[in-house]
């Protein structure tokens, strides 16, 4: 056994987090940082920091994930960062030469109190900031929120900083939250199919997921431009996926610059990918085409062929908010019974209540923490288990301890290959989350069966 | 013997290329302030008759915004040191993160069932999650509730806590919340004021997880394993199942191991490790503070052995053999050598064809930078560059420099415990006249050579290298291979070149002892001759023009 | 043990195939003729052969497939089967209205000898066929080649029915080959990323993938038109993919038309698709659009990323000769070691020749039947086992006996969803061959490791 | 008892609709020929007083080009009626594509070590693989050769061949190989000649199998088996796992099942089946040849049973107790009835709410479509229409009308056994008299009352549908569940219909028995109300307009 001390015996935890759902703000700053094209990252703070961000990054994404930072020492940490990021940010647009830098706070700036608009206003009046480029923040307490927190004020931070009002455009901004690079590319491929111009941001596609041609560069292709930042502010409307990581960005280009805003689920699955299609479409006042129908429809094709072996399975879910909400609407139009949900973020009653009504038919053995640990989750697990697994690369030692058959999904998967590539949201997205979990069902299946049972046909 | 270190034969330049316009690159872009402190930590390697090194600048202040390889004195404490022993519930006090990536992201393998209670907490991540509130009014409760909820869940018999940066800052007393907790509980509970911010890099890490263990631990019982020739290993932390190699070899060879700092360790181990006869040093760096104050408390002497790559792990062994001078010990050591080394010389030769006279580079903490040099010497391969991501000058330049090295202002607030001799538990393993005769015979007591008297004058020797200096060396050489971490491993290979991850093995290994180099021999094979390295450009990229439109009839 | 009596001692066959690795020309016939729009493949033959091509093709593609029979009875059998064919003509335009029929014969009529362009000739003659519907057939005697064979046949048929010379226009002929619907679409999507309009015959996509809508349609939306078969003859080129598969179909059009014809692997895997794009953009005289190195950039740097894990792997494969030559090539391109394979259909030397060239360097274990069966392919398995498997669905009895992992691929899979809407050709169809591959090996991996070895990041 | 068989109250007519009309609506577009014939085999239910049926036209050619659900002959042999028996190595002689395509899809599951020697092939394809050099020069070479690889390879105590269509008209004599090498090889070796061509549908090949088996296998062991109440079951194909599910009624009740034919069959069952003391009769239509033919040889009486549903499993064991008429057996079997209901009642009830009132079309095979029609009454669920596959008048008239029925051309050919009670063997188990007085109790031997009698007057029976009858059935009756075969599923489904399988079951099962209904109820309730039916229109799709712009503020 993996996890040998773990009991069904749940004792009331307070203090102790065991095996987090979650983790800190400054991540999910760099990870949406990341989406702007020519942007480092800066983690104003200790080294330590950096290097935990860009190794986990790198682990999950198996690409180059570059930022800079502070490093901060003991004088730092009594007297303030300032001479730091002033350091810092002469340093970096010298030698590294990027657009902008994106700058996040940690608990230990934070704890300080460093003023960041400030030191950037004195980097810009001491001429360390370069003509045309930026410094922009956000305040990442780590001990607020979970990454998805740091994600959406990172994300809101290039409205604030950015968006200006002008003229109505016909483009629409899409705000995808904390999903993979594939996500966004598909994200934005839908709207693209139904003849919408759209600025998505941030936009990590082609930046972590990039090609291999024999030559790096620390700038990849990918990401939103500051220009189309400026535009977004001009926009028809704003599409935030996602309450936690995308609402806060959306919700402050309606308050900044009257770009009226929609938020939605993550478009993970049919009916909330049916709602993102459906939004956009009177968004844009377009019709949807046939091309998106065809994937809809090749979808729920799929769903009614391989409805019997997924129908009532129990599952366990552990995830970020967002991605919770929307796959447990899609198992439970699938006809699954998510049953356990965890996610380490503090998400707040809201969410906790959408999602008890996204479950209202799951049964009467729901069991959801808002915030819960992993620890707490597989408690519940020994209690009665559950027939799949979903979530991220830590799950895997649940699934081997209990033998469970176990989907990855969200963030961080750090030992399979395929999220940077394949999306799960958006109708094609729903397929392969299908072809997912039949995969892991149907191989336990067979597995489990006897000789006898064995079936050539499924 | 077929494996031999041939990097010395080289020529003693860096391909022929000014080594000064070489390193001229390499800071030309810097600002004048940055590049004159870079300039003291890239050094072209001269190697003195009487071995002395040229000065290397190093355990300074990494530039902020440089990007360099390093972590915090928080990694280097809870995820370098205490990570890898199972059986201590090690409590994360901070913010979420930093438990979070300290969680089984280093590849410490344990064997639990060897312990009698099979305790492993290995596997957990525990950590006080502190929010706004404790951050305002404080973290001291939270944390005296938390390790009684590990107490009252997980039973353990010792608990550890971690501070992270904010800890320092709001004033919480950990160390008095620990003796609290002790008291009542009765197990060990110890912490350690690692905040993320203090010294320069892990290193600070190290010498504060030292001095807690040290402090908190070795010496708490004194109950001496059988065995004739026992002996700790120090600062080998079972990465890939390198201690399980070792462990292997010291089994065959008749050794008693009593505690290693930290792969596959319990802390019974720790406690009674001041039992032993010696103490062997891997990672200098890392744990050689622990070595010196059991010297010092209990009179067990140290030296320096190196098990990364065959020849080096036979010398390893005499050398043992010879501060024990038993002759069945001698005997049963060469014995395995002799029975080892076959198979390890056969898969050299196979694999040496593909890969002599290839070039590699080496960035990595604090001891494999050095070891590996090893390894790929026996591959016919050469290094052209290496550089430690956190060591201090002694790494370099070897011991035998301590006395000349300055601290600065970041480390001297990093406690040097006051350690005296146990008035009852002291006891010099070996007298002053024994120890010349084992000097003689190359048991060089509490001595590191350090890395550069065995690299080749001319090499390129960086501390610290930053991203913008990787950049350069990259185009500069076009090494076959470069080591480093995670963090740098897709950035390297986005040029075409293939890099192995001297932290994690690339979740490979071991790569110790004497199964460890045929592993690594297989792996570096693998490395450096994937066909995937060809396959970077498109048939249209090479070979543009449009043929005409017939050609296909 | 599910093939209890297969043993690692092997016997001389020459006259008992036991687990065939292939199956008969009518089939592929018919799979391929489902490639026109509005067309009803009809089986000229005993109703029991339509009533297994439709199951087993039902099996593989969870569609309905639609076809008719000329339901020799024994008279017909003795008199020929003039008569029925005639009849059917007669009821199918009547009830059904395709628009064309795609007549192939079976075993029964070939041993017969019905002159199937005589009957079709006096269907017309006699004013069964209504104007501006076409009936076409092809001769698929099952006692000769393979399904494959028949889907040659059928696809060389609608170029010497339907292709016209013309003046040339700047179209390119495709012809996909043996291979899924998503294939097709997959191949036609790479060539409008290039710009290049093509005909794509046949075309499958949409016609046993398509939608679950509430309307059910005898015939889809999919499909190479008539027209657009009679305009092929008019094209620039044509560029036929898999030598068994669809050289057949592609030499008649250059003879037929004079239309120029390339000839090459499937594009399966990074060369393949490399050699199919290049072709293409010098046949259509464009350039490579950035889109598409993004996708073959991404699957080097996949390839590299997960190379450890495949690097060495030793491969059983069994297969169709088109895809086997490909798989070939993609797997030794990873390093890794096809060792054993198997086609049951009588391929022919210079298939074997080129099969044996592209595994030069698979090692001195290698062991190739053209043509084999399943049972001998078990047996070397039994002398000596292989790290993975690949081949449809039946092989799953092999890799459950002697526990080796599995990736199923070609034809057919009968009890696992993803193939009929993400491709396997093309870059991103190597990335999913890729992810199905590492999925294999890892889940072994982490199965067999101990608790001690288990990781968490690969 | 809660279950019963609502349907019977039906209103006696299709909802009310015209039904004459709805028979023009599905011929009013067939040719006039076509139209003719399929007339007679749609025919709108009557139950008379002394329970005629109205005639329907059956087993009779399908019309070309009209796309039917029917396979052929060799379908019907050895897919169907052979293939279970899982010790038989069955080579089928032609070209590769009929083996194949009868390879491990009929979900025949067989229990290989309840057999001594453990023996099993059905997981294995034998084919001659004939090639055009054999249909040119003929196969028999090639068959005899593949008989002794077979033998080589295998050592199975029995052989047994299957000619497709060439064979039959290149002439190979597959008997005459059979013979010789039964005689080289001291095995059981026979052949059975089932081209494809051959009859009208399936039908043909399960009389050839009939035939063959009773020929070859039955009575070649005269061994008796142990046991109180001997009885063989017949016509039960052990589609997943239905055999089994009906084994374990049958020991739980102390009968001793002597033969299956042919799920879960081992060829030495067949061999001594005659010792049995009475056939049960599951699927009539495939089986009752040898049903027949046994009790002329051995005077071993049948009579039709039906394990498929509750109320029916406890009739036909009823049935069976009567029969055997000991005290004993009776009180058992009404004590497992008594055990077993509970469980079946309770998910009947569960699932009845939301089942009640839906209502199903089945077209499947040749006994199906009538037993499953009492499962969907239990579950309060109507049978609109329903229909054969490959039936004969008997099947759905009922066996009264067997004198009637002619044979016509396509059937003639098909052998009927002349069969004489056995000199030796010949035991009838049942008087005249005794035979009466069973009969007054309802077990009526010999005697199956076919489909129609029990189904309501009005509801629609079509004989052989084609896929032409069946859109429009669809059309104008939008049924909630439509059972057939895999080649229907997709196209029923695309409508937004589920289809049920009742060949393979979907991969689920068992659906006989106890077990089996309530396997069955839970599956149809799966099906009747899974979400995914609900998901056909997009919300564009069901509200197009589109809202203004600024909806969104």
């Amino acid at each position: 056994m993996l996890l040998r001390h773990t009991t069904a015996d749940i004792k009331e935890r307070k203090a102790l987090t065991v095996n987090p759902a979650k983790t800190c703000q400054p991540i999910g700053a760099m990870y949406a940082a990341l989406g702007i094209h020519g942007c480092l990252p800066h983690s104003h703070g200790s080294q330590g920091c950096y290097a935990y961000h860009r190794s986990t990054l790198t682990r999950h994404y198996k690409e180059p994930v570059m930022a800079a930072t502070s490093a901060f020492t003991e004088g730092a940490s009594v007297f303030g960062g300032q001479a730091n990021l002033l350091q810092a940010i002469d340093n970096i647009f010298t030698v590294y030469e990027p657009e902008v830098i994106a700058v996040h706070t940690t608990c230990l700036s934070e704890t300080i109190g460093d003023d960041i608009p400030q030191i950037v206003n004195k980097a810009k009046a001491d001429g360390r900031i370069p003509e045309g480029k930026y410094v922009f923040h956000a305040n990442t307490p780590s001990y607020v929120g979970s990454h998805v927190t740091g994600f959406a004020s990172m994300t809101k931070a290039m409205v604030d900083y950015f968006a200006e009002s002008g003229p109505r455009s016909r483009t629409i901004n899409l705000i995808p939250g904390f999903v993979e690079p594939a996500d966004m590319t598909e994200i934005r491929r839908l709207a693209t199919e139904m003849g919408i111009s759209a600025i998505l941001f941030p936009d990590t596609a082609r930046v972590l997921n990039g090609p291999l041609t024999g030559k790096y560069r620390m700038f990849p292709e990918g990401g939103v431009t500051i220009d189309q930042l400026r535009q977004s502010g001009a926009s028809v409307g704003s599409i935030a996926l996602g309450a936690l990581a995308s609402a806060p960005a959306g919700l402050a280009m309606d308050a900044k610059c009257k770009v009226p805003c929609a938020v939605l689920n993550l478009p993970i699955g049919l009916h909330d990918t049916d709602l993102f299609v459906d939004t956009l479409r009177r968004m844009a006042g377009v019709n949807v085409p046939e091309t998106i129908d065809l994937e809809r429809g090749q979808l729920v094709d799929a769903i009614s062929d391989w409805h019997p072996y997924l129908y009532g399975k129990r599952v366990g879910l552990v995830g970020d908010p967002d991605q919770l909400l929307a796959l447990s609407r899609f198992l439970t139009a699938l006809d699954m019974r998510p049953v356990y949900l965890v996610t380490g973020s503090p998400a707040g009653k809201k969410f906790e209540e959408q999602l008890r009504e996204t479950l209202a038919d799951a049964g009467d053995d729901l069991r959801i923490a808002v915030p819960g640990d992993m620890f707490l989750f597989h408690q519940w697990i020994k209690e009665r288990s559950v027939d799949l697994l979903m979530g991220n690369t830590y799950l895997k030692y649940i699934a081997r301890d209990e033998d469970i058959p176990f989907v990855r999904c969200g963030f961080p998967i750090l030992d399979r290959m395929g999220h940077s590539y394949f999306p799960t949201v958006g109708y094609r997205g729903a397929l392969r989350l299908l072809e997912k979990m039949l995969d892991a069902v149907l191989d336990r299946k067979e597995r489990d069966s006897s000789d006898i049972e064995f079936e050539l046909v499924l | 013997m077929a494996i031999s270190a041939e990097y010395k034969d080289a020529d003693g330049v860096l391909e022929g290329k000014d080594l000064e316009g070489v390193r001229r690159r390499l800071l030309e872009k810097y600002p004048p302030k940055v590049a004159r402190k870079r300039d003291k930590q890239i050094v072209v390697n001269r190697v003195g008759e009487d071995g002395s090194v040229p000065v290397v600048m190093s355990n300074v202040r990494t530039v902020p915004g440089l990007i360099s390889q390093r972590g915090c004195c928080y990694a280097g404490c809870k995820g370098v040191v205490l990570g890898p022993t199972r059986d201590i519930v090690n409590i994360t006090h901070g913010p979420v993160g930093c438990g979070f990536y300290s969680w089984l992201t280093r590849r410490n393998q344990t064997d639990p069932d060897s312990s009698p209670d099979g305790h492993n907490f290995m596997t957990y991540c525990f950590t006080t999650d502190m929010q706004d509130e404790e951050i305002i009014f404080g973290g001291e409760k939270k944390l005296r509730l938390a390790i009684q909820e590990a107490y009252d869940n997980f039973k353990p018999k010792a608990i550890a806590v971690f501070s992270t940066c904010p800890v320092g800052l709001i004033g919480d007393d950990v160390h008095a919340v620990c003796r609290e907790m002790k008291e009542k509980l009765g197990i060990n509970v110890f912490g350690f004021s690692c905040e993320g911010y203090k010294g320069v890099s892990q290193s600070a890490g190290h010498h504060i997880a030292n001095n807690g263990i040290f402090t908190h631990v070795v010496g708490t019982d004194d109950a001496v394993p059988e065995g004739d020739f026992k002996i700790n290993l120090l600062g080998e932390y079972n990465i890939g199942g390198d201690a399980f190699e070792i462990e292997r070899i010291f089994e065959a060879c008749g050794l008693t191991l009593v505690a290693t700092y930290s792969g596959n360790s319990s802390i019974e181990h720790f406690a009674r490790s001041h039992t032993a006869d010696l103490n062997l040093i891997m990672c200098h760096r890392s744990i050689n503070y622990v070595a010196e104050m059991m010297e010092t408390k209990f009179g067990l002497p140290w030296i320096k052995v190196n098990f990364i790559g065959a020849a080096a792990t036979a010398k390893s062994l005499r050398k043992i053999a010879a501060y024990f001078d038993d002759p069945a010990l001698s005997e049963r050591v060469e014995a395995v050598i002799a029975a080892e080394l076959p198979a390890v010389e056969a898969e050299a030769a196979a694999v040496r064809p593909r890969t002599e006279g290839k070039r590699a580079m080496l960035f990595v903490g604090g001891s494999r930078a050095h070891h590996y040099q090893e390894l790929f010497a026996e591959l016919g391969m050469k290094t052209l560059s290496a550089g430690y991501e956190f060591a201090h000058r002694d790494d370099y330049e070897g011991r035998r420099v301590l006395p000349d090295i300055k601290v600065d202002a970041d480390s001297r607030n990093i406690q040097e415990l006051e350690v005296h001799p146990d008035p009852e538990r002291y006891r010099p393993r070996v007298d002053a006249q024994r120890a010349e005769t084992l000097a003689a015979k190359g048991v060089d007591f509490a001595d590191y050579a350090g890395m550069m008297p065995e690299m080749p004058a001319g090499a390129l020797v960086i501390d610290d290298i930053s991203h913008h200096e990787t950049e350069k060396m990259i185009a500069l050489f076009k090494p076959d291979i470069f080591c480093a971490g995670i963090k740098e491993k897709y950035v390297i290979q986005k040029h075409g070149i293939p890099l192995k991850q001297l932290h994690s093995y690339d979740y490979g290994g071991p790569y110790a002892g004497f199964k460890g180099a045929i592993n690594f021999y297989q792996e570096i094979d693998r490395m450096v001759n994937s066909r995937v390295w060809g396959y970077l450009k498109a048939p249209w990229q090479k070979n543009p023009e449009l043929a005409a439109k017939y050609a296909f009839e």
